[in-house]
């Protein structure tokens, strides 16, 4: 043991000095940059509030980040009988932290509380019926058929809660009771969330690291700063003007991995008194920005730019060329349109990439003659407004889609599709196109429709000029390892460590 | 055969405060003769400056009857009542607050003629303004300065050019002299003669300085504690002090010049609240002849002609 | 006693001096105070010149983005921010910003704070009292969250801001000007007014106002800094005057994210907020005591 | 015979270097007072009374003051040459004060008692509680309840406060007190009270006063010697027989004629004319002058002190003129 | 005494209900409302139905505010939208960190401004005085957040002495206190400079300096507890502004106070935890003015007296 440059620091000593295995840092904190709330899975779908219940709970199946597919993490294995009716089979010996044992009836007790709960209601109506088979196997018949449905089970909220534990234990207890390797130790408000090993943890190996802690530091420089100054072992999404830092760093390092989030400018499809409407127009626009310098001023370069409204790393991607930034066919359209010298009014919310991709592209549209009016409002302003204002015009938003495709066309683009329906495309045929793949249980015939889609909705209709996937981002000490960055942003930290030696 | 101008009855004036009624004039009777002088005095916070800024209704009077002229002024309207005070006007003790800092000298004489349109162009009241201003002896080249620049002596002056601009037949002088040095008080006070000679002006002449008022008045009205407690003609009442409480505050004047030994009658404590006093003789707690009787109020009497006295040892004889 | 009779052209020989000449023979003693209606005046001039000289859509707003991050030298003399822009360009024209906001801002709550602050002085009793409570209200919410909230209701923009913060500082306008009212409705020269047959709203503002005026204009000097302070921490928040404005609070506050390597983003825009807050404060403490002697008199 | 002085003060002069220019406020002035006696000085507003006082005490605000001085000694103790930290083991010791406003003499915010007993803890070596009994004692000397010690000034009438000023200036028997206009924010009844406790006061404790006022009454009822200032000197000074009936300086004899008079109501006032000389442009020669009704072009220069009795001086030219004599009659 | 603080407190119960109306109107003027916020993506009508009836938010504004305020009037401040808990025990969670930071500020406030207030006033207009003024002007216009940005570059990045944000250990609030407290100093400085040259002024320092009391004395006795009590009312509304002007530096020093809590509760339509959380601030402000006028009687028995009555 070099003691010498390891810190007399309680912390960093493990318990057994055996030498020649590597010692762990006793305790790993992450900054993080939102507030952690709440541990109650079903309470939010904040996405600080999932990175921690990650740690604590367990869904029935969640995606593996290293091989990006869906797999089953309670569940052991599962069938599709028919797209309306799924057999799982839970895993054997899973542990609660109160020390019981997993089977059908936590499950079933789960979506029952989930039952009444925004968050988790939505999945939970699709079950008509939920059949136990056995302590460890149950079957669910759904009301319409869906070939995605264990997509639907890795939702966050609807981790698994431990029945015993709300039989025993007052609810606020009661819900910190997961299968995950680590257990809730202390949450204090705005300040810090901890977590220790889960000892007998059956589902994971025992991490090596004993002490899990989430400091919440919502400034990105101060989170950079305490990362160097050793306060922290990583941090959450550091500002792009500390990514060359972090990188070339001796002790410091850059992880990160292409979000699923596709940031774009949108377009009111249906405003007849803008020529928004007009799809030529939007094409028009979408010749004219320039997504790499959108990049560079949004993100310092660290996104990918996107020529498919359809996000990268999702099933049935296909690599489409889009519509290539080319400022002359743009003003020759815009001429032909008569567009020159119009004002455009773009709405979005404060968020820092927003506010820059706006100011980018009132930046870019001077170029061209159009003056484009900015109005910056809060997130719940900025959705009241999307959903209610018909004179919207141009707007700047994001969309992070589920694993599945049809996660991608359904909400935004599907005319019947839910809320997220901003752009108003209101087109019967795309609607039957979307509808028609997510029913297609022929995968390379969905293959093929949901090409089309990206094609269409891309270069031919244009309700969003897509501009790029951001990279999603975190520092740590180089040593540290177990940080896995979700492209749908429930990150991992499940095995976080550092080894020290 | 005597032209009353002025004539009070039964004034009351009472204060709400926290701790209670404050009794700041209560219940009395004056009347001021045309062309003469009533001199009003007592120690500070008997009420006389309520009596005099009641008799211009600047503040309403709880009770009572103010006769100007034969009319009662406390039951006229805000059109009627500005009309009466064109004849009545108010010169205030206080030569630094009571004129407006921010105005020159011609401005602040000037503000009356302008409020009630005595004269329009602005060619006639600069005439006016000069005319007061010779009159009360304010050399021309302050017209246009400030009264901070002045001394006591001139800025008095200015407020009887204020209260002069009217025309008026009726002055409350609220002690226009207590602040002012000897000599300048001098001035002043010979001013005020002047004037009321050359305007036939009639005076209430407020102070608690008994050799002015001795000087300056006719009728002489002792007040404490918000009543009258001896009323007489100036020389009457220096000649013949009857309540003990006259007594004790002609005794305690210092006399400027020697050999004129004099009985002092020390009168004990200082003057009492005036909130909810008793009923009974306002007077009794610091009278040396206190006794039974003095626990009612004793009435305002008449003792000789025209002296008036209130006190149970005097009605007695 | 001998009278003399003037003629009015003798006295209209001796020229007024007005109060105006006075407070400003006094002001001009403090050096500090002159500094600050210096800089004050330079601002102005400066905004006016920055308005003139630069065009908003090609110099303000539009982004040269392989030229961000340029350190301070002679052709960028504050540095280029992150889209390329010249920073001492877009801090010149936003002192229009921050000099408006704090001057709108003010002569709100000076308006309506005096007027109620006036009228609860003047009149006393049950309006004084409504007034007050009112007031203490108002002043119960700590005014940046006060502020913040009424930028959430009535959305971001240059105009709400001076509302919000105009409103914000009613209470305290109003409740200097009641103080400042009360001695001067005691003086006896109201009473002569009343006596001479002014009305009360002749006597509000000839006679009432001009004397409680001094604590009031200090206020608005002091006001105006304060403005501009909250301002710019609303900016901060993200709920200032939204950019591309190049408002020096939203400056600082874009600016942030690159503190460690390019401080000079924010640098700049702070100072400039410092110094123009600065100058307005020494205004006010400068004002505040070329005032002061003339009411001590 | 040598006079037994308790002080002795030789060319005072005191300015204040302002703004507006500086103010003349005492302008070389001399000062003797015996052991046991009372000195009045009188003057109008401006003339420099306080500002003799309190550079009596060493006092004078610095700046704007500046004060210079021939000689001051005070029993025999030179002021002049005092540390600051011997000024104040004199002050309140040797020689005291009581000023004029009682209202704001006394410090707000501390009992009554404990104002007291600072003065006598700080100059006589007995401990606090010793002090605060003797506080008592000098509280009752002044006609107040010993049991008020504990309350504050506030809960005092005026005519109280100004006893327990007094206390406070006698606590330690001073050898000279200064008294500056003690009565004149009080009502004549009060005035009367607190005169007559400051005559058997200083009768008991044998302090010299001086007394400083503008109502000759007073001068006439309490003092043995008086003074009488314009513009920051002394124009006449004698013993009260000398100036109430033998006046000589044309100054005073307008004060005298200023004053109603309280036996003869008919009397005319006849005032001076004119106003107090700024005093931050004096006249040349006598400040007096542009007023005085005897005035000649020798009052323009410089004026010295002229004896007419051993006690009595005036400082007035005009006696140079063979057979001058003021138009108010001896007595 | 007691009664007239018993007074007081009563006289809080009109300011407090009116304060949860202008606020809880404000809230409800601003566009957005959090069940648009925090539902899912893919939520139908009926689930938003439903979710703004588990949230209490169903029914026309005055409904909404009457049910609040009947809540309100038995002391319950509600439940928290977005984090589901009782508002009471999320505020008062964060409420020690403000605190903290608040009379921490006012710590460093009162140790440079008190001496360098009276240095100045006895110094009056000589070089100290004008430095003194110079410095707490400084300190008045800096924002406040700039120089929590400078200082945490200077003391945490280039010198790493102190911890750049964060609130544990005593180091870590140096720095914030430091720069919440700059301001303060600024005005408080001002404050006793002025106060204790009206106090230098008066008539019964004369009389202490007369009774033969030292310079020293004279001063810091006599003038100082006098000028103390305007000191003491400027206390109470700076603890008032500390508590609510540390939001900015509640952010840049990643402080867990309040502040930020109701910012964010404010931008993501939080209604009851922003009304609530606003309520506290007021009744802390409340108190705090409450505790200043009890100190106010402490020093001045002028002001005991009136209370007594
Ligand atoms: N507006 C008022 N409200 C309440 N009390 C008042 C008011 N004006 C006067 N008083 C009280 O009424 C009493 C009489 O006051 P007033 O001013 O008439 O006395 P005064 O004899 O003129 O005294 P001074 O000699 O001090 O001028 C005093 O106790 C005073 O405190
Ligand atoms: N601190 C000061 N600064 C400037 N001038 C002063 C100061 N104190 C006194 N004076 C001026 O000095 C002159 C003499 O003042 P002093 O107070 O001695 O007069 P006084 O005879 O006591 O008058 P009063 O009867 O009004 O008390 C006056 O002109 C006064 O304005
Ligand atoms: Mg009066
Ligand atoms: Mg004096």
């Amino acid at each position: 043991g070099g003691d010498k440059d390891v810190p007399s620091d309680p912390k960093t000593e493990t318990p057994s000095g055996t030498s020649g295995e590597p010692k762990y840092k006793k305790e790993i904190i992450i900054a993080i940059a939102d507030e952690f709330t709440t541990i109650d899975p079903m309470e939010t779908t904040a996405e600080s509030n999932q990175i921690v219940q990650d740690c604590t709970h367990d869904l029935l199946t969640d995606t593996n980040l290293l091989t990006m597919q869906n797999e089953g993490e309670l569940v052991d294995s599962w069938e599709m009988i028919e797209p309306d009716h799924w057999r799982f089979k839970l895993k054997e010996n899973v542990r609660f932290h109160d020390g019981t044992i997993l089977d059908v009836d936590d499950v079933i007790f789960t979506f029952e509380r989930g039952k009444d709960k925004s968050t988790t209601s939505a999945y939970i109506s699709k079950i008509k019926d939920f059949i136990k088979v056995d302590d460890l196997t149950f079957e669910v018949k759904l009301h319409n058929g869906d070939v995605d449905f264990n997509y639907v089970l890795a939702a966050n909220s609807l981790a698994i809660l431990s029945k015993e534990a709300f039989e025993t234990m007052p609810e606020e207890e009661a819900v910190k009771i997961g299968t995950g390797p680590w257990k809730f130790e202390e949450f204090v408000p705005g300040d810090y969330v901890s977590l220790v090993r889960f000892e007998e943890c059956t589902l994971y190996d025992v991490p090596n690291t004993e002490r899990l802690v989430f400091r919440m530091i919502p400034e990105a420089s101060s989170r950079m700063i305490a990362l160097e100054n050793g306060e922290v072992d990583a941090i959450m999404s550091p500002s792009p003007t500390d990514y060359n830092r972090l990188s070339e760093s001796s002790n410091l390092k850059l992880i990160t991995e292409t979000g699923r989030g596709q940031h774009f400018i949108g377009f009111n499809c249906s405003n007849t008194n803008s020529i928004v409407s007009n799809p030529e127009f939007r094409k028009a626009i979408a010749h004219a920005i320039n997504k790499e310098e959108m990049v560079i001023a949004a993100w310092d370069g660290y996104a990918q730019v996107s020529t498919s409204i359809m996000c990268r790393d999702m099933e049935y991607y296909a690599d489409i060329e889009g519509i290539p930034y080319d400022p002359d066919k743009a003003k020759e359209m815009l001429k032909e349109l008569n567009a020159e010298g119009i004002t455009l009014n773009l709405i979005t919310s404060d968020a820092s990439h927003r506010v820059k991709m706006a100011e980018n592209f009132q930046a870019q549209m001077a170029r061209y003659g159009i003056t484009v009016n900015v109005e910056f409002m809060q997130q719940a302003a900025l959705i009241e407004r999307l959903q209610n204002d018909k004179n919207t015009e141009v707007f700047v938003l994001s969309w992070t889609p589920g694993m599945n495709a049809d996660y991608m066309y359904r909400n935004p683009i599907h005319s019947q599709g839910g809320r997220s329906f901003y752009a108003n495309l209101n087109n019967s045929e795309i609607d039957a196109l979307i509808d028609a793949a997510a029913a297609e249980v022929d995968t390379t015939k969905r293959a093929q429709m949901y090409e089309e889609l990206q094609v269409r909705l891309t270069t031919e209709l244009v309700p969003w000029v897509p501009i790029a996937q951001a990279t999603l981002t975190m520092g740590a000490d180089k040593d540290v390892t177990g940080l896995l960055l979700h492209p749908g942003l429930v990150h991992q930290f499940k095995t976080a460590e550092k080894i020290i030696n | 055969m005597s032209d009353t101008i002025l004539e009070i009855k039964n004034l009351k004036k009472y204060f709400k405060t926290k701790r209670g009624m404050l009794h700041a004039v209560d219940g009395i009777n004056l009347t001021v003769e045309r062309g003469k002088t009533l001199g009003l005095v007592g120690e500070s916070g008997c009420g006389k400056s309520t009596v005099g800024r009641t008799i211009l209704r600047l503040i309403e009077p709880t009770e009572g009857e103010i006769l100007f002229e034969g009319k009662d002024i406390t039951k006229l309207n805000r059109r009627q009542l500005k009309l009466v005070r064109k004849d009545m006007q108010l010169i205030f003790q206080d030569p630094y607050s009571s004129l407006d800092p921010r105005k020159t000298v011609s401005q602040i004489i000037s503000e009356p003629i302008i409020a009630n349109k005595i004269l329009k162009s602005s060619q006639d009241i600069h005439n006016r303004v000069a005319e007061l201003m010779s009159t009360v002896g304010l050399a021309a080249r302050l017209f246009n300065t400030y009264p901070h620049e002045l001394d006591g002596g001139r800025r008095q002056r200015i407020g009887i050019a204020r209260a002069l601009a009217m025309e008026p037949k009726f002055i409350v002088c609220d002690e226009p002299v207590s602040a002012l040095d000897v000599s300048i008080q001098a001035q002043i006070l010979n001013l005020l003669k002047e004037l009321q000679a050359e305007f036939k002006l009639s005076y209430i002449f407020i102070t608690h300085d008994l050799s002015v008022v001795n000087h300056f008045s006719d009728d002489i009205a002792v007040m404490y504690l918000g009543k009258i407690v001896e009323k007489a003609p100036a020389e009457e009442l220096f000649a013949n002090p009857l309540h003990p409480y006259t007594q004790a505050l002609l005794s305690a004047i210092p006399i400027p010049e020697l050999g004129v030994k004099k009985e002092r009658i020390l009168i004990k404590g200082e003057i009492t609240s005036p909130i909810n006093p008793p009923s009974e003789c306002r007077f009794k707690k610091r009278c040396n002849y206190a006794h039974d009787k003095c626990d009612v109020h004793p009435e305002l009497v008449e003792v000789s002609t025209g002296h008036f006295v209130a006190c149970h040892l005097v009605g007695k004889q | 006693m001998v009278k003399e009779k003037y003629t009015v052209g003798e006295l209209k020989a001796f020229k007024k001096r007005s109060i105006a000449s006075e407070v400003w023979r006094n002001y001009k003693k403090s050096p500090s105070a002159m500094a600050g209606l210096i800089v004050v005046c330079l601002l102005i001039l400066v905004t006016i010149a920055a308005q003139v000289i630069y065009d908003y859509d090609t110099d303000i707003v539009q982004q040269d983005i392989m030229n961000r991050f340029k350190e301070p030298s002679l052709e960028h003399p504050f540095g280029t921010d992150h889209y390329g822009r010249d920073v001492m360009v877009r801090v010149l024209y936003g002192a229009k910003y921050s000099l408006s906001v704090g001057i709108v801002s003010v002569a709100i709550s000076c308006f309506l704070g005096s007027s109620l602050g006036l009228i609860a002085g003047y009149y006393g009793g049950l309006v004084e009292n409504i007034i007050l409570r009112t007031c203490e209200i108002f002043m119960g919410i700590p005014s940046i969250l006060l502020g913040i909230a009424i930028m959430s209701a009535f959305g971001q923009s240059l105009l709400v801001l001076m509302f919000a913060i105009g409103l914000v500082y009613v209470p305290m306008f109003a409740r200097t000007a009641r103080a400042a009212v009360l001695p001067v409705r005691d003086q006896e020269y109201i009473e002569a007014a009343k006596v001479s047959g002014v009305s009360d709203l002749r006597i509000i503002f000839t006679h009432v106002l001009p004397n409680a005026m001094s604590p009031i204009i200090v206020q608005v000097t002091m006001g105006v800094a304060n403005g501009i302070l909250t301002a710019s921490s609303l900016s901060f928040l993200g709920l200032g005057v939204p950019v591309p404005a190049p408002e020096w609070g939203a400056m600082l506050s874009s600016g942030r994210e690159y503190i460690r390597d390019y401080s000079y983003l924010t640098f700049f825009p702070g100072l400039a907020i410092m110094i123009t807050v600065l100058a307005f404060n020494l205004m006010g403490d400068g004002l505040r005591d070329a005032l002061d002697p003339k009411l001590k008199q | 015979m040598k006079k037994d002085l308790v002080l002795n003060v030789k060319n005072l002069v005191v300015r204040y270097e302002t703004e507006d220019g500086i103010v003349k406020a005492v302008n070389g002035l001399n000062l003797e007072i015996e052991r046991g006696k009372a000195i009045g000085l009188v003057g109008e507003t401006g003339a420099g009374k306080t500002t003799t006082a309190l550079s009596l005490l060493r006092l004078i605000p610095e700046p704007p003051g500046v004060e210079e001085c021939g000689l001051m000694e005070l029993d025999g103790l030179d002021m002049l040459s005092l540390t600051p930290k011997e000024l104040e083991k004199v002050r309140g010791k040797d020689i005291s004060m009581i000023f004029q406003d009682p209202m704001t003499a006394l410090n707000p915010v501390f009992t009554v008692g404990d104002q007291i007993a600072e003065s006598i803890h700080l100059h006589e070596d007995v401990s606090y509680t010793e002090a605060q009994r003797r506080a008592i004692d000098m509280l009752e000397l002044v006609g107040i309840p010993g049991e008020r010690a504990s309350d504050y000034p506030h809960q005092f009438s005026g005519g109280m406060k100004q006893r327990v000023v007094i206390a406070i200036a006698l606590a330690c028997r001073p050898k000279l007190l200064i008294a500056d206009e003690p009565t004149t924010a009080l009502d004549v009844t009060i005035q009367a009270q607190v005169l007559e406790l400051m005559k058997n006061l200083r009768k008991k404790y044998q302090t010299s006063l001086i007394m400083i006022t503008h109502d000759l009454g007073i001068v006439a009822e309490i003092c043995d010697e008086v003074a009488v200032m314009y513009a920051g000197n002394i124009v006449e000074k004698g013993t009260l027989e000398d100036v109430f009936n033998r006046t000589k300086h044309p100054y005073t004899e307008g004060l005298f004629n200023s004053i109603p008079n309280i036996y003869d109501r008919k009397a005319m006032l006849t005032p001076i004319k004119g106003l107090m000389p700024d005093p931050t442009n004096l006249p040349e020669g006598c400040p007096f002058h542009p007023r005085c009704p005897y005035m000649d072009e020798d009052c323009k220069k410089p004026q010295t002190d002229r004896a007419i009795s051993d006690t009595h001086f005036v400082r007035c030219s005009a006696y140079d003129r063979p057979g001058f004599h003021i138009n108010r009659k001896e007595k | 005494m007691i009664r007239y603080i018993i007074k007081r407190f009563l006289m809080m119960i009109p300011v407090l209900l009116a304060v949860s109306f202008v606020v809880y109107f404000l809230m409800d003027l601003a566009p957005g409302d959090i069940v648009g916020m925090m539902a899912p993506p893919d939520a139908t009508e009926v689930e938003i139905e439903m979710m703004r009836k588990e949230m209490g938010l169903d029914g026309t504004l005055p409904e909404r505010y009457f049910r609040y305020m009947k809540n309100l009037l038995k002391g319950d401040l509600g439940m928290s939208l977005s984090m589901k808990r009782p508002v009471i025990d999320i505020f008062f969670e964060r409420f020690p960190a403000t605190l903290k930071l608040a009379f921490g500020s006012i710590i460093v406030a009162m140790i440079i401004s008190i001496p360098l207030g009276i240095a100045a006033a006895t110094h009056h207009r000589s070089w100290l005085d004008g430095a003194s003024m110079v410095t707490a002007m400084l300190g008045l216009s800096m924002p406040s957040f700039w120089l929590g940005l400078l200082l945490i570059i200077l003391f945490s990045l280039k010198l790493g002495w102190l911890p750049s944000g964060g609130s544990d250990g005593f180091l870590s609030i140096i720095l914030p206190a430091i720069t919440l407290g700059a301001a303060q100093a600024g005005n408080l400085t001002r404050i006793t400079r002025s106060s204790m040259l009206e106090v230098i002024r008066q008539d019964y320092l004369r009389t202490a300096r007369a009774k033969g009391v030292s310079e020293k004395k004279v001063i810091y006795k006599h003038a100082l507890k006098n000028a103390l009590i305007p000191i003491i009312t400027i206390f109470g509304s700076t603890l008032g502004n500390a508590l609510g002007g540390a939001v900015a530096i509640e952010t840049v020093f990643s402080w867990p106070g309040v502040g930020r809590l109701t910012v964010s509760a404010i931008n993501s339509r939080d209604m009851t935890l922003a009304t609530g959380c606003i309520i506290m601030f007021t009744i802390f402000f409340t108190l705090t003015m409450l505790l200043v006028d009890i100190a106010y009687a402490y020093v001045d028995p002028r002001i005991k007296a009136q209370y007594s009555k």
